[in-house]
């Protein structure tokens, strides 16, 4: 590590102590905004701090000191802390020792100045992190010191639908419609009946026969329309009905006029001719 | 013209989240500042750019310029597949066209979602055609070219197997009664499906 | 330089909610459209005004220049109030990308509350990066393009004091001393750092 040569030579004397009233006063300080520290590193930064020097100038033997001290006076005052803290605190005793006890190298374990390096790099590092989010936060940020536009009108999007179908769906769907059909066959009643087609084909083929005055027919009666020597009575009614509504339909579209001189009188039908028809 | 003035009030109408008025303007902007000086100013720097300062009944915004909008959208090709319903009516109105509403359901033998022709229509595979001249006068529905475009046909005369379902009469889109209840249109009778024309024209031939 | 495709950039620009990345911008702008130089020019053109282009890793959008703030009479978004350990997650996953969770614990020296990520993650300014290739295969931790236009950064690259940090050694991800509660799974996520490109690769010198 860069700054290893400064460290070797610092931990060669007994660092200088702070006045043991103003660790109690920090201990204190400290323990009273607990919650405010987000752990034992932090805390540890907070304690390092206070020795008022740069991280990579500190003793860590006062520092680890200064943390047991810490933790003692958390016991002495009853007051729990999270187990983070104590396991720091049996590192760093751990670690005091070993600054403390001549060198060893058993080339397995880490030096104690490894160790105590090592601590001081988490410290910086930590801090350095801290810093940053200071200078972060001094940056011009968005909704505050920066603004987007107010009202963006978006970007449109415009979707054209590619159908998935072919011919072959086409036709399954049409067979399906037909196997639909042959499933639910069922026999209807035959009626003998005059459809309101045929009655207005057999209509406007009589209407052209009938003899003409101008631009219209002579009257002929509902009856007269009707087809001669019906048997069948469904058939008669519905030759009535289907015919009168033909005509009807005709009346509707001009071709035909309808009059009847009193309820139950004969209904009287003529043709009208458009006016070019006329010879 | 005071161009830290000009600056401001380019990033206010930039920002804000509704057009200004001057009202506004004024209560936003330094003391002393030439809000209608300004306005046109930068008016001015937005002429002919993507951007326009807009004056909409005296408040003001910012607004991408009206031509572009066509080079803004972004058109997106979808594949979709069609309802089973509206393959089945498509394929009624593909044989049986000129054919009414009321026909395609006495066909299909289920009432028709009015979704079902909705979505054939705007796939433009049908179109109306003309009016039938029955009562009620019902409007027929017909294929369009866009329908043999998607289907690679090259005439209507070209669907598979029209002669043979002709010929089965399954093409008979007559109710077999009257008295179905998709049956309103009772003058539906046309003998000659290739130019439907109505009763007029056969009458004026008698 | 096409003037008509500056138009539509700047009005493409100037109507999207959010930045667009060149993906956006290829999709949207006409075929054979020089968009680096388009980007570049408009950046130009509003150098100096209250809007500026901004870059943000290669996402583009207009902003209010940051000079203006104090004088904007706009409403200023109720800050999203940030725990501090959430900021210092924040700091740490800017800097030291992509670093994995575990690595975070480690930097801080707890153990990351269940929220303080998620805080992040809601604000979009972290999002997940890929895993990395060792044990366990952690995933890691990456920030946003919402990130740097939240703190108008143009790059990561430009994150205030990263030189210095560099220069310093302090971006080493690497677990210091392993007394901490994360410290189990430390071990496991920093064999192969080889292929990862944050900050930190100088760690593997030592």
């Amino acid at each position: 590590m860069n700054t290893e040569t400064s460290r070797k030579a610092e931990f060669k004397e007994d660092p200088p102590r702070l006045p043991l009233n103003q660790i109690a006063d920090e201990t204190d300080q400290l323990l009273l905004n607990i919650d405010g520290y987000e752990g034992p590193l932090e805390v540890l930064l907070e304690l390092a701090r206070n020795q008022k020097v740069d991280i990579m100038k500190i003793s860590i033997l006062q520092l680890v000191r200064q943390y047991l001290v810490f933790i003692e006076r958390a016991k002495a005052l009853n007051l729990e802390l999270a187990a983070e803290y104590l396991v720091m605190a049996a590192w760093l005793a751990y670690l005091k020792s070993r600054l403390l006890l001549p060198k060893t190298d058993d080339g397995i374990e880490p030096s104690a100045q490894e160790m105590a390096d090592a601590l001081q790099f988490q410290l910086k590092r930590l801090e350095a992190m801290q810093k940053s989010v200071g200078e972060l936060m001094k940056r011009p940020q968005l909704g505050q010191d920066i603004f987007t536009r107010g009202q963006p009108e978006g970007l449109p999007i415009i979707t054209k639908t590619r159908w998935d179908a072919s011919l072959y769906d086409l036709l399954s769907a049409y067979g399906d419609i037909k196997r639909r059909g042959d499933e639910q066959h069922y026999d209807l009643p035959e009626f003998n009946v005059m459809s309101t087609e045929d009655a207005m084909s057999r209509l406007k083929k009589m209407l052209g026969n009938l003899p003409r005055k101008g631009v219209s027919s002579v009257w002929a009666t509902l009856q007269s329309f009707m087809p001669e020597r019906i048997v069948d009575r469904i058939y008669g009614r519905s030759a009535l009905a289907s015919t009168f509504t033909a005509g009807l339909e005709l009346v509707k579209q001009g071709k035909l006029e309808i009059k009847q001189d009193a309820p139950f009188r004969p209904i009287y039908m003529r043709g009208l001719y458009a006016e070019e028809n006329v010879e | 013209m005071n161009n830290e003035h000009k600056r401001i009030l380019e990033a206010l109408l930039f920002a804000s989240a509704e057009p200004l008025a001057p009202k506004d303007l004024h209560e936003r902007m330094p003391e002393g500042a030439d809000i209608g000086g300004l306005l046109k100013a930068l008016q001015e720097d937005y002429k002919g750019r993507g951007i326009e300062l807009v004056d909409m009944e005296n408040s003001w915004a910012f607004r991408t310029a009206p031509d572009l909008g066509d080079a803004l959208a972004l058109e997106r090709n979808v594949s979709r597949k069609m309802s089973r319903a509206a393959l089945e009516t498509m394929s009624i109105v593909a044989y049986h066209q000129p054919v009414t509403r009321a026909e395609i359901e006495n066909i299909r033998g289920v009432a028709t979602h009015k979704g079902t022709l909705d979505a054939l229509i705007e796939a433009k595979w049908v179109k109306p055609g003309r009016r039938r001249e029955t009562p009620g006068r019902p409007l027929t529905w017909v294929t369009t070219p866009e329908f043999l475009d998607q289907f690679s046909l090259s005439s209507i005369m070209d669907l598979p197997g029209l002669d043979d379902l002709k010929a089965s009469g399954l093409l008979d889109r007559r109710p077999a009664i009257d008295a179905l209840p998709a049956a309103n249109d009772l003058f539906s009778a046309v003998e000659d499906e290739e130019n439907d024309e109505g009763f007029g024209d056969e009458a004026d031939n008698y």
